[in-house]
């Protein structure tokens, strides 16, 4: 709501010496800043950890352990290697799936995007397909690639791609046809306009897309690993179900609760990156 | 480094097939126009009288429908690095720093081999970012610069290939008045200086008269050339506030009148010509 | 299948699903080296005996085991499979029960109506049984139908029942245990009431593979009835100190505390099929419309390959 | 790509009346362009005709059968109303817990987005849970709140709550303070400008993430049916694969895919309704 | 309908607390002006040098550093309906149709128990929708008008509760030249008409001497009144083209003057300038 828009670039420009020097009043005040940021997440831990031992009865307190429990067994695990496995397990999975889902999504959008036919002809049966939950189809892809790796990147590839096309074909639409017209007039073929402006134009609006799809990717992922599998989060959580290892079980969504956290924010700092030209 | 443009009987219809029936509308009929080499040439008339238009088709961005247009007496077959234009809404690369918009061109030169090396190309992008007053800016992005800053690149990038023909589309329209005063002193001089044949097209009879050596006044519904004006002033630079001169105000009288009279009829309701307004930001 | 199953070692790969914190017969035969020229290759847990056939079916696993029913199920749909030893079964030790929360008020078959029943999965063995059961009980298909069976992990079975989101919940081996340890829980029928003791589920195996790897065939079928009978003939502690090993030495992840509710795999000795094995379901399969009128159970098993068996 | 812009809008404004009557040629033309466009669709349906019957060993024609049979075994369900039933169990699930997301999500995000401070502190634990893919929280959905409805509507609750909140803190976030200034100079007080002029100048972004959280809603729920439900058609889905009712299955999958477009298109329908003042 | 506005011992600073250590600019200082009842008072300035930081002030959005500012002798205290604000980008509420947009403040003024019912307030939005010459545009959306359209909507919108002050900040610098010299026209005539103070905002020189009774001549760093000169032309909408008479060329030579030794000592380097203007579109 800051209705102050001009603050910002003058005062970068000018200061960049002075911030080199930061003053000790300045650093507690950073300091109380983030503590005040994080007091969500610190009160949630608390209640995490507090309620199960002082409010729950203890029939209930086996499902939801306090929070020292879990964090004990995520330890026990993290020393074990045990952890590392799984995230490596579903890590790679997703990444796989995810980086074909980029490298074949930016591409094909692009050109349903540029050949306006070949959009009119796929984009009924693609706009069915995004809209199918890719977990009604994780039977059929176990039917026909089986249970092995192939039908989980297969999955995560599913999920993640659409979000990846969509938002690259939206993006190639939406460059503004004057930049087409400078980059004729500067002497670019069209497929200098195509490598040289189209794809770059359209860079923050594919990277949003890169962004939906990595949750797509973890979310899809976990659920496949639910289903079928020997290793991986998703694996995990079920598996500790099952043998009431219920800390472990919590250890395993906290997991992947950071892990989704940490692919987020690596995205976004990606997208930060490619998008920096970008009006701010 | 100059060019001589000929326009013979040109005419432009647009298709509309959005509707059940086609429905056509002429933007440009049978227009005639000679400019010569070297020359500031400046386009005024009323908005959607085809001014855009023919300014497109000059670029090869468009073709006409009749008629044919000749550069040194070869006709138009596409956009080509000797015409440059310079767009209202400036059309910087804003993914590319100042400096490389301005070697966009340059590029596309070399790699169809007539062109600089990279180091040339670097220092001719300096080069052209100095003569529209712009130095220290070139790891700039367009998003950190000023609307009268980005012009100046735009400009840079359009003349720093050395085109023959500079096209401009009401390039300072989106600029405050002063700004726009700097960049057409400083557009007056680049011009001096390189020679360059210039069409510029504004709505801002007072920006007509003080850049143009001519002035054409269009008229619209089909555009036409109503009148080409010549105007003799002493040298802008030199004099102080021309604008402000007896004769300044008799020429911008002149051209008012034209205007006024082709815009009678379409003005009698007010929002009848505003309604084409379709270039205005929003 | 195409893919060639032998090691260089000249044994098959064989490919299985496992469950977490047990012991499945093969794999007990396999410890036990009753597996001849057999590799066995884990790809994976699983719970639900469908799945497991399904999977065995389409050629991801080559042995998998499921309900009897499940498995007529199966052939019906047209693959190609047979069924070659009995794996689980139910006796006085190892049997699936029905279990309602003590406050509850549910003691028969006829309270069950308009009540929601949890299994594992469904078209499989406690629905058949509960299905049946209340047939048995004289209940009228209506009322059957009013008995809403609902899927549930078995780990959360107890706890559905006991906050009574549930009203009944079947449960067996290990999860069974460890809920009526707390004692809060009424078991309302067993399904060793409905038939006696009886083999319930098979091994089986694609009809190619036993094409190709008759052998293969041969020691899985016998090596799990060896097991069975193994385990039928030693004392719990040997057999839990056995089952114990296996499970740490797999490094799964797995809970050994589990393991203490083990109580057997339920199945008959030698662990021979019979067409009763099958025949038993026809009125349950012909009420759920999977198959129409008789069948003929010999056409879905052989214990051609179970030496046991044969032997009598 | 059009550099047409102009075209569209005075097109439409001429010829109202001379739409109404269509002349053959035009019919026949758009008879064409419909096929055309339909193309993709067709031909994914005859290759899942055919490929199953002509090309398929039998052993894996069980478990992709073609599609007359599915069609069939659609069609009895429809008659029989068994689908009927299946589908209204997903739908209100769904949709209960859909419109709770958008109830909460949007008063909630909008009072975030305006007092910057509570932002401030909500924001990391918000950017946690959005990470957390529900799929993972589905156990501990199940084992605290039940296997009842409520933990399937919560799960849905929380799958769409996060798109529609962080989209509405968006939406409230970007609203050009002009239009703020403006508001307070035409005499609105603080409520007024909250009601008046920020959320309904939030109204396009805030829709983008209820789209989305359509999307996840059905995605979710699906998973969560396929756990401990008794209808629906996640339950339809598993249930029939386990009894190997597989063009059964195949009919409830083409159903979610049906059902998935069909409320995509409705949020999209009233997306165009709620947004057609935003420029075209 | 009328208000005299006195502006004392004004200034303004703002503080920036981006960086570490507080830095303020002095946006105005030390301000005088008096406006009276029903003036057309115009404000020329170089960019950034307090314009609108002034307007804001006037309008309540924003409070001074030190001194105060008295409408009809009582200090502001905040937005009032009596004074309305016409901006550069018009402001409008896209969602709302151009009737709607001209009732907002009208319905404030029903909310506070002192205005017109339903039926007159869509009544009071014709009239004014007509006022600025149009009509039959009540039920279309922001999007659907030109340019020059919506800035008619926003005045009508900023008259129809009939404010006794209106604010305007470069209304039509976005404008295309001839929309911008119709709307000046049809503002004098409002003007005329209601006899509102007026107090507008400009870049344009020849905008300021074409509307303004008064012209305020700002110079920059910090804001100042550099003079206040008096405009005495003939009614401008009964001579022909006014802008090109001597004496219009005089006054506009005479502001020139002044702008033009006040920027020097920044317009040094040709960037320096045009850094500040933040406010011009992107
Ligand atoms: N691509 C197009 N399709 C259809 N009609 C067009 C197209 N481009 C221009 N026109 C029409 O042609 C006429 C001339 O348009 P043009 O843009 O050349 O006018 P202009 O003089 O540049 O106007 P302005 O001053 O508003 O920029 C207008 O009536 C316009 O509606
Ligand atoms: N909210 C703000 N915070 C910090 N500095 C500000 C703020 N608003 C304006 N300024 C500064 O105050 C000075 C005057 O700004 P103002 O916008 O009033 O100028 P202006 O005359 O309206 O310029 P323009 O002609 O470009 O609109 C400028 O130096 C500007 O950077
Ligand atoms: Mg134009
Ligand atoms: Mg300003």
């Amino acid at each position: 709501m800051s209705t102050l828009v001009l603050q910002d670039q003058p005062a970068s420009i000018d200061v960049v010496s002075a911030q080199r020097k930061p003053s000790t009043g300045r650093a507690i005040k950073a300091l109380r800043k983030t503590l005040y940021r994080s007091g969500a997440i610190i009160g949630f831990l608390l209640v995490w950890e507090l309620v199960p031992q002082f409010v729950l009865e203890p029939a209930s307190k086996v499902f939801l352990p306090p929070l020292h429990e879990v964090l004990q067994q995520l330890w026990k695990m993290i020393i074990s290697g045990d952890l590392a496995t799984h995230i490596a397990a579903s890590l790679s999975r997703s990444a796989i799936g995810f980086i074909l889902a980029v490298a074949i999504g930016v591409p094909v959008g692009l050109v349903v995007a540029w050949f306006s036919k070949v959009g009119d002809f796929l984009n009924p049966l693609l706009e069915v397909f995004r809209n199918t939950a890719a977990l009604a189809l994780l039977p059929v892809f176990t039917l026909l690639l089986g249970i092995g790796e192939l039908s989980k990147v297969s999955i995560v590839l599913y999920a993640a791609f659409f979000p990846v096309l969509l938002n690259t074909i939206l993006g190639a639409r939406s460059v503004d046809p004057l930049l087409i017209r400078a980059g004729r007039t500067l002497g670019l073929n069209s497929f200098e306009i195509f490598s040289k402006v189209v794809l770059p134009a359209s860079v923050p609006i594919i990277f949003t897309g890169i962004r939906m799809a990595g949750t797509s990717a973890v979310l899809v992922l976990i659920a496949a690993e639910m289903i079928g599998a020997k290793a991986g989060l998703g694996y995990l959580i079920t598996n500790s179900q099952a043998s009431f290892l219920i800390p472990k079980m919590y250890a395993a969504i906290l997991t992947v609760a950071i892990l989704g956290f940490a692919v987020n924010a690596a995205l976004v700092a990606l997208e930060r990156h490619f998008s920096r030209w970008a009006r701010a | 480094m100059m060019s001589t443009i000929e326009i013979k009987n040109l005419s432009k219809t647009f298709q509309r097939t959005g509707a059940s029936e086609q429905s056509a509308v002429t933007a440009l009929e049978s227009l005639d126009l000679w400019i010569q080499d070297g020359e500031f040439f400046t386009l005024v008339g009323p908005s959607g009288c085809g001014k855009s238009t023919l300014l497109d088709i000059l670029a090869g961005l468009s073709s006409p429908s009749r008629g044919e247009v000749l550069v040194d007496g070869a006709p138009i077959s596409g956009p080509s690095l000797e015409r440059s234009v310079v767009f209202q809404q400036y059309a910087l690369f804003p993914w590319l720093t100042a400096a490389a918009n301005v070697q966009v061109g340059l590029e596309s030169q070399a790699r169809h081999g007539q062109g600089l090396n990279k180091a040339e190309r670097r220092v001719r992008a300096h080069e052209y970012l100095s003569l529209v007053g712009l130095e220290g800016v070139e790891a700039k992005y367009p998003h950190e610069l000023s609307g009268g800053m980005r012009q100046r690149v735009a400009i840079a990038r359009a003349l720093a290939h050395e085109p023959k023909v500079l096209l401009m589309d009401e390039p300072f329209a989106a600029l405050d008045a002063q700004t726009r005063e700097q960049l057409q002193d400083l557009l007056l001089d680049i011009w001096k200086r390189t020679k360059t044949t210039i069409v510029f097209i504004t709505h801002g009879i007072e920006e007509a008269v003080y850049l143009g050596q001519k002035v054409a006044v269009m008229s619209s519904k089909p555009g036409k050339i109503k009148e080409i004006v010549d105007i003799d002033l002493e040298d802008r630079l030199s004099v102080d506030d021309i604008r402000s001169t007896r004769r300044f105000g008799e020429y911008r009288h002149h051209i008012w009148t034209l205007l006024h009279n082709s815009n009678q009829q379409e003005t009698d309701t007010p929002t009848g010509k505003t309604l084409v307004t379709s270039g205005a930001p929003a | 299948h195409g893919t060639d199953l032998r090691n260089p070692d000249g044994t098959v790969n064989v490919r299985y699903e496992g469950a977490a914190n047990t012991v499945t017969l093969i794999e007990l035969a396999s410890a036990l080296g009753y597996l001849d020229g057999i590799k066995l290759e884990w790809v994976g847990n699983n719970s639900s005996g469908p799945l497991s056939i399904q999977n065995t079916a389409t050629g991801e696993t080559d042995i998998g085991g499921a309900f009897s029913g499940a498995v007529v199920k199966l052939q019906e749909a047209g693959a190609p499979v047979t069924a070659v030893v009995s794996y689980y079964g139910s006796n006085d030790d190892y049997f699936v029960g029905f279990y309602a929360s003590k406050d509850s008020g549910i003691k028969e078959a006829r309270d069950l109506i308009g009540k929601t029943v949890a299994v594992n999965t469904l078209g499989a063995h406690s629905e058949a049984v509960i299905r049946t059961h209340l047939k048995a009980q004289g209940l009228s298909d209506d009322e059957i139908g009013q008995v809403q069976l609902v899927v549930l992990p078995p780990t959360d079975t107890e706890q559905a029942v006991r906050t009574h989101q549930v009203d009944v919940g079947a449960l067996s081996g290990a999860a069974q245990v460890h809920a009526v340890k707390q004692g809060d829980l009424r078991e309302v029928f067993r399904d060793t009431e409905v038939f006696n003791n009886f083999n319930a589920g098979e091994y089986v195996l694609r009809d190619d593979f036993i094409n190709e790897y008759p052998e293969a065939a041969h020691s899985l079928a016998t090596g799990t009835a060896k097991a069975a009978n193994w385990a039928a003939s030693h004392s719990r502690d040997e057999v839990l100190k056995k089952l114990t090993d296996i499970v740490e030495s797999r490094g799964r992840g797995e809970d050994v505390e589990a393991l203490q509710y083990f109580n057997g795999y339920g199945v008959g000795k030698n662990a021979p099929i019979s067409d009763e094995d099958f025949s038993r379901w026809i009125p349950w399969l012909n009420e759920s419309g999977i198959v129409d009128g008789e069948i003929t159970p010999s056409e879905y098993y052989t214990n051609e390959f179970n030496d046991l068996a044969n032997e009598g």
